[in-house]
């Protein structure tokens, strides 16, 4: 295929657009007919909440292939501290979405509070610390949080995930050079969004990628694409496990594409995932509006068990 | 019929043309902005050029904005929300200072425009009014809103510093964002930005009141049975010490109804000043009204300004003290 | 005979031995601390490694402190100045309300040690008390000593969270750390660091005032025509209602002596409390004392706690107004 | 000459230890004699300065040749933001000593107000901006400032110093991005201190260096030894034609050494220079002791114009 301006560059590619995958087999490694499951799943609950027109709400679609390829590797002593648009990460963490829906639309009853419009949940009971109001505190919280754990010999991994639009944020500059200076078990999990024209000021986007201003922090950094599940998993996979084995703070770089400017189908990386299988045969329609419906109807089950109108 | 935002845009893109030196600074402005402030200026290509977007900063998009000034430039920056104003405080502190420290005749020409306040559901910080942070900085100038028919006065107001006015912050509540308004009947502003405005004349109470709070402070004047005094204090700092003490006098009972969680903002500031000098005159408690405290969720933001009810029993139960 | 500062040093290497948790965090305090606070730590292996040390950073750091809090340790952090936590406000604020929001049993046991007020001839934001901005932060408690000999007991007593208490910023006044003590006078606290003291039990006139104001006051006290009630705060937030009010009524006459510029601060909410819940009881105007106004240079630091011929003066005036 | 833990890595030697030039062509296009002068008097001033006990006070001797060298390449109509220790530059803009010291020493009567203990100077006859009293602020007035003149098409650079310590500091790291994303004509000059021991924690200094940080952002970045006024001088002249030219933010990264903490000689520029101009036949140890003595009597006499005892 012809790389067109919604391909990034700098990234190894593991899943291409095809649905082929460079080491065959990452599909024994990996369960990937659950994974695509969950990213299926999370697409259509980030389709719904975003129909509900909440204030301030950005969807998250084309960007969940890090947060489920996460929700599988962590274990359950590891934290998260969310930067937002990371439902899905709250799903597979195991949070019931009776719970996400009174988070992320302020119904009484929910048990953590989260700002509002920022697509995250928190959860005390499964390590899931949901975004400051002030933009990017948490990060800094992160690397407290990963302090105590080296300073305690504690088993388990901090991870920090926030979008490519926190990056220029001072707070956060400042908690990636304390995690840098002090060797941090801490993983920092940025999703950048792609721009097939040229991003605006805001974007944060400038110079080399965030990995690469990571990597001159001292920091093992990789730049993956977001749409290839494969791809983003083994970075991850091997950024956790240096955390866990104590080799300092790592920054995983996911450029992710905004579904909602209809970028080519081979940037979804549900398609993609989807194109896999089928050349694997191990997708059908059937399966998948399976999949689909359930999620909806749980969706929808959730909302009416909460009183609340659709 | 057109909403107030629509009629503010308008204003921003009047101001740009009528001053080259003014630029508008903030998230998106080239893209119309997040309230849409900039959507008419998007449009001209004489003034679109000095709509500048900058990466996402909780301090350097103030002192930049500081730092245009310092060269010459007359900043508008809009504000997501009153919030962004509180995480860069200490900007402001150093932009507010800086005509003092560094020896400059005058201060620097900068307006923060803010929306504050319950009114787009989202609760949190972005409900908040931020006042008493706000009025910590010493020497920045806060006005806030009541009336949205005058805000595009307001802002003009508010933008126009040939007086050599310090920094600014303009509070728009923004449950008054969002109403309708005739472009038309746009109305000047009665009085200066720096003084009180007496809405209701009555005599034997005194309400001091801003912002959110405003309009149903004058509902409950209405109902209320006594004749009361209602006074919009527009400027929250600095507080217009004579027009306050004017209006106390003149009834000798005072209610303070603030439009946001209890806080040592400037309701304390005018009991202070009350307490102090015009203790003799005083026939009762100085009562405060606030609105709910604590970190407020999105359902119960409008509980930030106090309700008809609330207002009118205190108003009935200072007037027969 | 040593220095406050030195006893202090002593304390916070105890206070590391006496619980594993604790970490100490600030610029250089793997050499001692900008202040000399870790000199004692520094010096005994078993517990230096709970030392850390942290790039310059205004924000993060005090995040970071927070995130050690959420993961089971208790950080002491030696702020070089109150200034940086104004600089950090916004980290403040989430440190406070992060255990409301994210449904956890107790408050983060944070505490933040911060030199203040006039002392070492810095002027600028290190001379001030910033006590206006901190008390702005809803929940965060606010403790400031007065009395030199006390401080070790002070800083014992805000360290223990065993109660759940607050994230709590202990200011000490510059100008008190220098002095000298006897290590073996060491005091212990006689009431609750909530509370307010009363330190003179006159009952004319009644003087609210805290930390580098109290001194003054106390010899104002001395020289003054009439029989001085002399209440130090202790903590500025929350504020001891209950104290207040009463040794307020006991004498109806009421003087607020700050150490520091005119601001927005207790004071003011002392008055406004005043004004609300004991009007009836006051038989003169509620009066303000401050220091120095504006941004103060180094060489009238001083001046930021009134004189003591001026706080006489009030005294007089108010006791026979 | 043996590399010592002293010398910096990753910097092109321009004036080497034994005092000579790389390209001997420097001695024409330079007036080195007088800029030897102006970074002794520089040392002389602040050692005097040092010894008064000024409360949080901390020497620039080391770092004065960065400072000299901007100083001699600065038009009027340029600005510069101050980050402190670089009263060397004030003194080559043209401030007067009395004022210099008023401010410093915080006496009455002085224009602009400094921070204690920040070792600069305001003045805003010489377009020369102090640094504010949170920890780096004046840093994002600075691309603020030279946004203005971008957009005024005004001729002129602008300049922020400041030390490797700021460098971490979240209102800086937004400074830099700002710069970078809009691409204004502005110098930054980081006089980051050499650790020839393991730097501490607090130090800022991790991964690569400040340069290679802000190259990954886009910007044009050198790294040079503060101890070599040749290579400085060089850096900061093509950094500054490249900001007159509209070419966007550059990076001027000099490793400065702690003169207090006792190096070898070769490490202090004012000894390196020396050496060169000795070997070139343009110092004596009369006139060395004469510019030397000349800077301790103007100090002397300014401090006792201004009333104050020593
Ligand atoms: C000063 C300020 N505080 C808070 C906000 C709201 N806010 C919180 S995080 C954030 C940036 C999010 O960008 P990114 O990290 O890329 O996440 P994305 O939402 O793109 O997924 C914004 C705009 C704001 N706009 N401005
Ligand atoms: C929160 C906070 N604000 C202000 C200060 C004082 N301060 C101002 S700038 C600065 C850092 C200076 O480091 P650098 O830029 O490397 O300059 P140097 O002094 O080393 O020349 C410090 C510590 C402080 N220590 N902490
Ligand atoms: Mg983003
Ligand atoms: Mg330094």
């Amino acid at each position: 295929m012809e790389r067109t301006p919604w391909d990034p560059e700098g990234v190894e590619v593991r899943l291409n657009e095809a649905g082929q995958l460079a080491d065959p087999n990452a599909a024994e490694r990996l369960d990937l007919r659950a994974l695509f499951e969950q990213l299926l799943t999370a697409r259509v609950i980030d389709t719904h909440l975003t129909r509900l027109g909440l204030p301030m709400w950005a969807p998250a679609a084309g960007s969940e292939a890090p947060l489920v390829a996460l929700g599988a590797l962590l274990h359950e002593e590891d934290w998260v501290f969310s930067g937002g648009r990371d439902i899905s990460l709250a799903l597979s963490r195991g949070v019931a979405l009776t719970e996400v829906l009174r988070q992320v639309l302020g119904l009484g009853g929910a048990r953590v509070r989260v700002p509002a419009g920022a697509g995250a949940v928190g959860s005390s009971e499964h390590n899931l610390v949901p975004p400051t109001e002030s933009m990017g505190l948490q990060v800094g919280m992160a690397t407290g949080f990963a302090h105590a754990q080296k300073l305690g010999r504690a088993p388990g991994v901090t991870v920090a995930t926030f979008g490519e639009g926190l990056t220029t944020v001072g707070a956060v500059a400042e908690a990636l050079a304390i995690a840098a200076a002090q060797s941090l078990p801490i993983v920092f999990l940025c999703k950048s969004q792609l721009w097939p024209d040229a991003p605006p000021a805001e974007a944060g986007i400038f110079g080399d990628s965030v990995h690469a201003r990571c990597s001159t922090m001292g920091m093992w950094a990789r730049r993956v694409d977001g749409a290839d599940l494969v791809a983003v998993h083994d970075a991850l996979d091997t950024a956790c496990a240096r955390a866990r084995d104590g080799l300092g703070p790592c920054m995983v770089e996911c450029v992710v594409t905004p579904l909602h400017r209809t970028p080519p189908p081979h940037r979804d990386p549900v398609e993609r995932l989807r194109r896999f299988l089928e050349a694997a045969g191990t997708w059908t329609q059937t399966s998948h509006d399976i999949v689909e419906a359930k999620a909806k109807s749980k969706f929808q089950k959730a909302l009416h068990e909460l009183g609340v109108d659709q | 019929m057109t909403t107030v935002l629509e009629q503010l845009s308008r204003v921003v893109a009047d101001l740009l043309r009528e001053d080259r030196r003014r630029v508008v600074l903030g998230e998106d402005v080239r893209d119309g902005g997040m309230l849409g402030l900039t959507r008419a200026a998007v449009e001209d290509e004489a003034i679109s050029p000095r709509l500048l977007g900058l990466p996402l900063t909780s301090t350097a998009g103030l002192t930049h904005a500081a730092g245009l000034a310092i060269g010459g430039a007359r900043p508008l920056m809009l504000m997501p929300s009153v919030a962004a104003l509180v995480e860069g405080l200490a900007a402001l502190r150093e932009t507010t200072r800086f005509s003092k420290r560094y020896d400059t005749e005058r201060a620097l020409p900068l307006l923060l425009i803010a929306p504050c306040g319950p009114g787009f559901g989202l609760g949190g910080d972005a409900a908040m009014d931020a006042v008493s942070h706000l009025t910590c900085v010493e020497g920045l100038r806060v006005v806030v809103g009541a009336e949205p028919s005058e805000f595009p006065a307001l802002l003009r107001a508010a933008a126009s510093f040939d007086a050599g006015e310090s920094p600014t912050v303009l509070l728009l509540p923004r449950n008054l964002l969002l109403r309708e308004m005739d472009p038309a009947a746009e109305e000047d502003l009665e009085d200066a930005i720096d003084q009180v405005r007496t809405l209701e004349h009555g005599d034997e109470l005194t309400v001091f009141c801003w912002g959110a709070a405003v309009e149903r402070v004058q509902q409950a004047a209405q109902r209320a049975d006594a004749s009361v005094r209602v006074t919009d204090l527009v400027s929250l700092q600095p507080l217009d010490r004579d027009g306050i003490l004017e209006a106390a006098r003149a009834t000798g009972r005072v209610v303070i109804v603030t439009p946001s969680a209890p806080s040592n903002g400037p309701s304390c500031q005018i009991a202070a000043l009350l307490a102090d000098e015009a203790i003799l005159h005083l026939d009762a408690p100085v009562k405060h009204l606030y609105g709910r405290t604590g970190d407020v969720e999105a359902r119960h933001e409008h509980d930030l300004i106090p309700s008809i009810d609330a207002i009118t029993s205190t108003l009935n139960a200072t007037a027969t003290y």
